[in-house]
């Protein structure tokens, strides 16, 4: 008997955002999304519960995210901020129809 | 003060800021404070915190856009005038702001579809959604961009 | 950018911040907050939060002595103009305060003597000690205060 | 044989402050300081420790609460900032010296 056990890794990475997400502050948020992309990550998950404000700026880069990802079969979930008017801005915008919005990074990973 | 005009008028020049700044992001937040001080020192808002929140986002975007798209040379020479007041009756908050770089075109702007993920267009759709009233004006001088809030 | 010169005045005009307020000490915590982004932008300050709170309380302290010393009559409907200006080459930050009220005496001030506990006269002592330059010009228009602070 | 027994009390008072002391707050806290004066009041502890700014409107009043106390055989002990800023302002106002600067309001009341 033959027996041949492989064994596969799927790279996924949380990206963990904290404070302001905005046009002041987004070039090295938007350096290290393309880096990882360029590596070949495609399965993300992006932790906003520390994220206190987010303008266009930082949304744009998220859904850029998003569609970089699924261009190459991967996905991105979301875990919601706590801040409940970044919340709101999240619903305005149906980030939370576009997104899987999932509890925790834990429990994003173990969805995969 | 013995009519109700009088009373309106005095208000009105003493809940008026003026800010003058660089058309770049750095000093943006120094914005964002004095539009939270403002919005918070009024009584008996519903939610304070959310629409301090709301109105600093409108704002933002009103004036990233005028850094991207007014300015689109050398932003950093270029300034932004802006000017916060707290009118009562009804009690409101009205921001102008003006910049000297090129006209807006209205015609250039469509909704974003939002269930398609756009990269693009969020900047309106949120001064528009998060605020009562805006109007763009084109003066001699340059643009006129009036963002008011109800509270 | 290819001289000193030239980079010295692009620095000047991109890292000053105009603010014009109501003569109410209400809106006075919003200069703070301005003073406070300013100097903490700024990158390898000793001490930047002993830096930021001098600064505040030097320039509150001008601003409540204009409130109540230049702006004897009705203060709420006098303004003052503030501009607060970062250089290089020394670092400092250099706050101008403009009003139109009453001129300044200055002969009427003598140092207070602080181990006996004063009630009066701390405002100007403060603004010397916390600062490193302090002027006062009358000029035809009103009252111009420079206070400099090297960072 | 007779014996008599006689009980005093000494008033004193905790002010305990927190926050900006300004010309744009001061107006209760005069008030306060005002009323108790009146009331006879005259040992007071200061209890600044959380006190984050303080201008010369504010030193004034705590200077004016301690002279009207002396006037009337009182005095004033002082808990110091915990905010560090503050507490150099104190220093170059020589409150430090002109104060009896106490650890705390309770070991401030046992020793008077
Ligand atoms: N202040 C402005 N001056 C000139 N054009 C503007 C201004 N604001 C927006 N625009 C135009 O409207 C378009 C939509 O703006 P916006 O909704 O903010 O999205 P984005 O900035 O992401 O393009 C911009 O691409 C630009 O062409
Ligand atoms: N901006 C000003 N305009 C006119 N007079 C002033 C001004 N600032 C200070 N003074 C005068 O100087 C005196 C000392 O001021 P200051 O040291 O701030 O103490 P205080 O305000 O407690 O009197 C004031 O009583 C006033 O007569």
């Amino acid at each position: 008997m033959d027996i041949m056990i492989k064994e596969y890794a799927i790279r996924y990475i949380a990206i963990c955002l904290h404070g302001r997400v905005d046009a002041s502050t987004i070039s090295p948020l938007r350096a290290q999304v393309d880096q990882l992309l360029n590596e070949g990550v495609h399965f993300f998950v992006l932790d906003l519960s520390e994220v206190t404000f987010l303008d266009s700026t930082g949304l744009a880069l998220l859904i850029y995210l998003l569609k970089r990802s699924q261009q190459v079969g991967g996905d991105v979930k979301m875990v919601f901020p706590i801040d409940e008017a970044t919340r709101r801005l999240l619903q305005l915008t149906r980030f939370d129809r576009v997104f899987e919005v999932v509890e925790s990074v834990d429990l994003a990973l173990s969805s995969f | 003060m013995t009519t109700n005009q009088q009373s309106q008028a005095a208000i009105a020049l003493t809940d008026t800021i003026r800010l003058e700044l660089p058309a770049t992001y750095k000093y943006l937040n120094i914005l964002g404070n004095c539009l939270s001080s403002m919005v918070e020192s009024v009584d008996g808002l519903g939610e304070p915190k959310i629409t301090s929140y709301n109105v600093q986002l409108a704002v933002h975007e009103a004036c990233t856009n005028i850094i991207q798209h007014a300015y689109t040379h050398n932003p950093e020479n270029e300034r932004i005038s802006i000017s916060l007041a707290l009118y009562q009756n009804p009690r409101r908050l009205q921001i102008d702001l003006l910049d000297s770089g090129q006209p807006f075109d209205i015609t250039s702007v469509k909704e974003p579809d939002l269930l398609a993920g756009q990269i693009h267009g969020y900047g309106l759709f949120l001064i528009k959604n998060l605020m009562d009233e805006v109007d763009y004006t084109r003066l001699p001088e340059g643009n006129h961009w009036r963002l008011v809030k109800n509270l």
